[in-house]
């Protein structure tokens, strides 16, 4: 049974040696601790993702940060100057491709060969792992501001000592937020396992003096997903990584779409998240927080996927959320070109700019939510603890099989899949199924009376139809979705 | 009531799209056999074969679709399956490439119809009734 | 002595003998009322500004409209029929071109014929008088939506005769809002005569039952108006045009960049604007709200102006307002494009749309500034009533003259000039210098400590430079403008 | 100490820029007559003439720059201030142009500095003192 406990060093260095084996570019020299410390505590100030976000917090600045990978790293190198030039972002990412982030590296590399000879990128990221260290370094090296690699890998091992070792100050990711939206079929225990690895390689770098910025994957499946599901979910994986060692860590959240919903679940991630950590005795944590722009469909219209970008960042702004994933207006379509990329970049960044002296003033409605999503926390996280029997790693796996944690729309069979959600009259993120979530009644009631008065206006029964139009809202230019009474089904 | 296949190819875990084709299609009368995410090639035909469906609807959001689709149509013409309607849809390439370029490329491949994004799903059940019907 | 007294028919009627002598197309028999009251009543409802913002207002929408106008009416009519359908423009306007606004007819006339020749329009709008009834007529017939005329022009009586009887159910514009931001030296009594009969026309034709919408400009210079100045203006002007018998009017206001001073600004426009009709006895106006997105410099990256149109959305959705003036990515260079006008409006749409069911919550804040604006508008009413000897349009030129009312950055000789804005810490739009307002001392030092929180924060002086900064800050991408170090001005 | 005249041409009234203009030219030690907006070319050519100016800077924002400039340097040349310098910016043509074509158009009708919307007037500055003090 997998239990949150500190990797003990041995036990760690053997299961190191056996991962350098599983891609060529793991046997590099520049692997070895000694090397890859050398070259961490190399890295200038201001190319250091923790102490970027440090300095952005204590300013109450939003940064802003894009996902931008392509397959060949001269394209790759060429995108990100562009970005930090052009679109004035202040972090940098490296979006690893998909067949990376299923460990299929033969796959990659057959991608790479098909992108240099199409001279287009075949691969939806940049394959790190193919490219090993030395292409890791020369991508921090050849760009002005920290990098971290952002992905959906359920192991990412191999991959996470790589970009370490190239000097990448911070990576995304989970054993949960890497599992469950981003898998079918992979055990819980296992990607806890994977993901206590690379916190626990982290934690070490720590103990050398070399801070690193871990950061969960907030927004999950992107998809309607109630803030205090995500929150739990952050505050169980930063409880995981700061257990390994892990001193810097981003939380994450996904944009709901009401104003006040949304900052809600920004302030009390970033205080619920110092809280529990505390409370669980992880004292020294130096905690930020990421608003990632609408996770959902886009509109296929560029101004349009600009709006939305726009409104994101004064969002994040006013939530004073610490950065911030952009979107771009080509993102109903594909990987955005760079100009695109930087245009949303441009957008988000004027705006955060503008708003940076500004905060959202509480209010009874504010105070309200901020209640809510307290309590459905506490109530997961206390249940998650009670069936991991006082240990959260063996908690959660027991949780996800009870349905006490279950996201919405996730490909993964190991979720439950038993939660609905819904929007209620103003948008606001409710659910209409609880599944065996460990909801008090008091809640629960909540949630129906707000589905309840969405029907009244809109004369209409709650159900999975409120669901389904809700999903294409945003695309067509809504929050809540309206019912086409235009569409009838007929069978044929 | 015919039956098709639907699923999402690839090492893709897109799973909104595909859990509402399956919503929609089971509402028009389809016998709708969803196999999900990460799906082979594989996997399509195999759950095609087992339930003699009348055709595959291929999903794929993650841009790799060009590249996990290839030889499909021919994999499925050796498995006996050359009657079965093919179609693609999702993001099914790389970035935001011009349509009709990327429909012409699939239809080289042998797909049956292709979708740009965000296609309205109830346009492609029209097209699905009349291939199957006229078929 | 103007005053603020309705017009007497038959004054009204001999003056309007002559002033359609001031141009050829004032003698068009589709001036005559019989044939104009007839064209007016059968403007369909769907194409009645004044119904379409009683109906939005209901709805608790906000709709979208943007500035549009070129020389060449086929060029004109395409134009604002692309703007409704690619743009979605809820609501048209034209705007007229400069040569008109000072009533240079003929100079407008060249303009047309050299526009002509060189294929491409030489005037900054559309010259309306000079394309008579008939042209106004074939605009609104092959356009989908309501159609009002925004312009500047100090004395518009011809071109509102024109644009009424050819069925255009709105006009900008007022005695005060269309002389001080737009002439040098023209007299107050002069244009608020001339906006008397403006409105007496409109009074006339709401008499014949039509009803036509009536718009103060709101925003005045768009340069660092404190709101309680340009709600003032609005609420006199409705006033002024509420005694000749308008019944539908829409007080707008300029975006100022913080959001609780908008908001604050948005409902008092309202709340005011009814409570002072009310109590100087027109009870039977139908108010409605304009937000201006950003009157000030633009910056230069089109992305960027697409972030501020945005945000500036957000708030008048927030906000509440009934209507939205729209900018476009091109403000910051010229008249846009049809393209990149439609591009300012469709991301102006989506954001109004996602935030319609959503409104903005009180707070501690947001009621105090609430406070300070009723307080600031109270004061420069009631004091220009004392000057006017209980009469608001005698009040108006005295008050000017006295600088009891006073217009930040006017060109105006009529205007005192002596106040000085400039931004506190927050970026709420303050005062440095008070001029003769009549403030009180608890207003006055409301204003000075914020600046001086601003100063003590910037570590520099409160002075004019705080406002040259604020004047350029946005085009650069800032609200509150930061002082540059390193421009120490030397001497040639 | 140089004078130069500045105003805003034409039946333009943006105010905002020339009062800066005016404060930031003065702040550089310049005898600045400020015109104001909505001045004709003659309200231009008599001030220099009154003032003994060697520069007239002329702004247009309202997008009629070009018409309202027509002949001016004419004018100048026959008013006797061939030797005065003629700058001119603001956004002084109708919507979004190729500066280059715009520019060239100016320097042909005989200004000797065009300037692009958004300029910032330092750079002018610096110009100026160039222009007078070779000249
Ligand atoms: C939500 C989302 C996610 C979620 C998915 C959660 C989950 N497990 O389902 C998360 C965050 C996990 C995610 C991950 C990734 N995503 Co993603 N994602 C999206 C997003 C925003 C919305 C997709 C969605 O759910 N839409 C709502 C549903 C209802 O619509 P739909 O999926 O388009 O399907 C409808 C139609 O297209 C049509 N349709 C679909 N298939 C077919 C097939 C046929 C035959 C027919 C007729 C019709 C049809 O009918 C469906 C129902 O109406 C899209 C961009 C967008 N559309 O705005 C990007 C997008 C699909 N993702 C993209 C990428 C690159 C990724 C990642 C690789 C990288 C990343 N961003 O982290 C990973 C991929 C991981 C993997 N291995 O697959 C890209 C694909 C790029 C490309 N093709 O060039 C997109 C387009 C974003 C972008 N512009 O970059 N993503
Ligand atoms: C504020 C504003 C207004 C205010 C002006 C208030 C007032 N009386 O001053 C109001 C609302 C009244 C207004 C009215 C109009 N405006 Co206006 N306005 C603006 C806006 C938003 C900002 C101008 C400003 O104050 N900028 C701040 C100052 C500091 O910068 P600046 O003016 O650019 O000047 C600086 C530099 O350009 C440079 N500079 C300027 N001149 C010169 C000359 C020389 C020689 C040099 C070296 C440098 C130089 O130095 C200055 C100081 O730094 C601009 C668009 C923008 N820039 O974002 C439109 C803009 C100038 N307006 C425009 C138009 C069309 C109008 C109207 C016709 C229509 C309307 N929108 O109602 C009327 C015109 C009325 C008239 N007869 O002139 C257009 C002009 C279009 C074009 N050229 O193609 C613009 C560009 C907006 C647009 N894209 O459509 N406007």
């Amino acid at each position: 049974m997998v239990q949150n406990k500190k990797i003990p060093w041995e036990e760690f260095l053997a299961k190191r040696e056996e991962i350098r084996l599983h891609w060529q570019t793991g046997q590099s020299e520049l692997l070895d601790f000694e090397t890859a410390v050398e070259r961490l505590k190399n890295v200038p100030d201001e190319k250091n993702f923790a102490l970027k976000l440090r300095k952005a917090k204590e300013e109450g600045l939003t940064l802003t940060q894009p996902r931008a990978g392509v397959a060949l790293i001269d394209d790759h190198v060429a995108l990100l100057k562009y970005l930090a030039e052009e679109g004035e972002a202040d972090l940098l990412p490296s979006t690893i491709d998909s067949y990376t982030r299923q460990n299929r590296y033969a796959n990659a590399e057959d991608a790479i060969k098909q992108s240099e000879k199409q001279k287009r990128s075949m691969l939806n990221g940049f394959p790190a792992v193919n490219y090993g260290v030395e292409g890791g370094m020369r991508v921090l090296d050849e760009t002005p501001v920290p990098i971290q690699a952002r992905h959906g890998t359920p192991d990412a091992r191999l991959l996470s000592e790589i970009i370490h070792a190239a000097g990448w100050t911070s990576n995304e990711g989970g054993g949960i937020s890497y599992n469950i939206p981003y898998a079918k079929n992979i055990s819980l225990s296992d990607t806890i396992r994977y993901w206590q690895y690379c916190d626990r390689l982290v934690g070490y770098y720590a103990e050398q003096g070399i801070e690193i910025n871990r950061e969960p994957f907030g927004p999950l499946t992107g998809t309607l997903v109630p803030p205090s599901i995500s929150h739990t979910i952050a505050i169980i994986e930063a409880i995981l990584a700061a257990e390994q060692g892990v001193k810097n860590i981003t939380v994450g959240y996904g944009q709901c779409g009401n104003i006040n919903q949304d900052i809600a679940a920004l302030q009390t991630l970033d205080s619920l998240t110092n809280y529990y950590l505390k409370l669980f005795g992880y004292e020294d944590v130096y905690v930020t927080t990421v608003f990632h722009q609408w996770m959902g469909g886009f509109p296929k219209d560029e101004s349009k996927a600009l709006g939305i970008i726009s409104l994101a960042s004064a969002v994040a702004a006013l939530g004073k959320a610490t950065k911030m994933i952009t979107k771009t207006p080509h993102e109903s379509e594909g990987i955005p070109t760079k100009e695109a990329n930087a245009e949303g970049l441009k957008a988000s960044k004027i705006v955060t700019r503008i708003l940076k002296e500004q905060r959202y003033s509480s209010s009874k409605e504010l105070e309200a939510e901020k209640e809510l999503i307290k309590k459905e926390v506490n109530a997961m996280l206390y249940a998650t603890l009670n069936v991991g029997k006082g240990d959260f790693a063996a908690g959660v796996v027991e949780a996800f099989k009870q349905g006490i944690l279950d996201i919405p729309f996730a490909p993964s069979e190991v979720n439950a899949g038993k939660i609905m959600p819904a929007r209620d009259a103003e948008g606001n993120i409710r659910l209409l199924e609880f599944g065996n979530l460990p909801f008090d009644d008091e809640i629960k009631t909540y949630h129906k009376n707000a589905l309840k008065k969405r029907g009244e206006k809109e004369n209409r029964e709650v159900s999975f139809q409120m669901t389904i139009d809700d999903i294409y809202a945003v695309s067509r230019g809504n929050l809540v979705g309206k019912q086409d009474p235009l569409k009838e089904f007929k069978t044929p | 009531m015919h039956t098709v296949v639907i699923g999402v190819i690839g090492a893709d875990v897109h799973a909104v799209g595909i859990r509402i084709i399956e919503h929609v299609l089971r509402k028009h009368g389809f016998n709708v056999v969803n196999i999900g995410v990460l799906s082979s090639q594989e996997d399509f035909i195999n759950a095609a074969i087992e339930t003699n469906a009348k055709a595959i609807l291929v999903s794929s959001l993650y841009g790799h679709g060009e590249m996990d689709c290839k030889y499909m149509k021919e994999n499925c013409e050796e498995a006996g399956l050359s009657h079965v309607k093919l179609y693609v849809g999702g993001n099914i390439v790389v970035g935001k490439q011009d349509f009709k370029d990327v429909e012409q490329r699939f239809k080289k491949m042998g797909f049956d119809r292709v979708y740009p994004p965000g296609t309205d799903i109830e346009e492609a059940v029209e097209h699905i009734k009349e291939d199957l019907n006229t078929a």
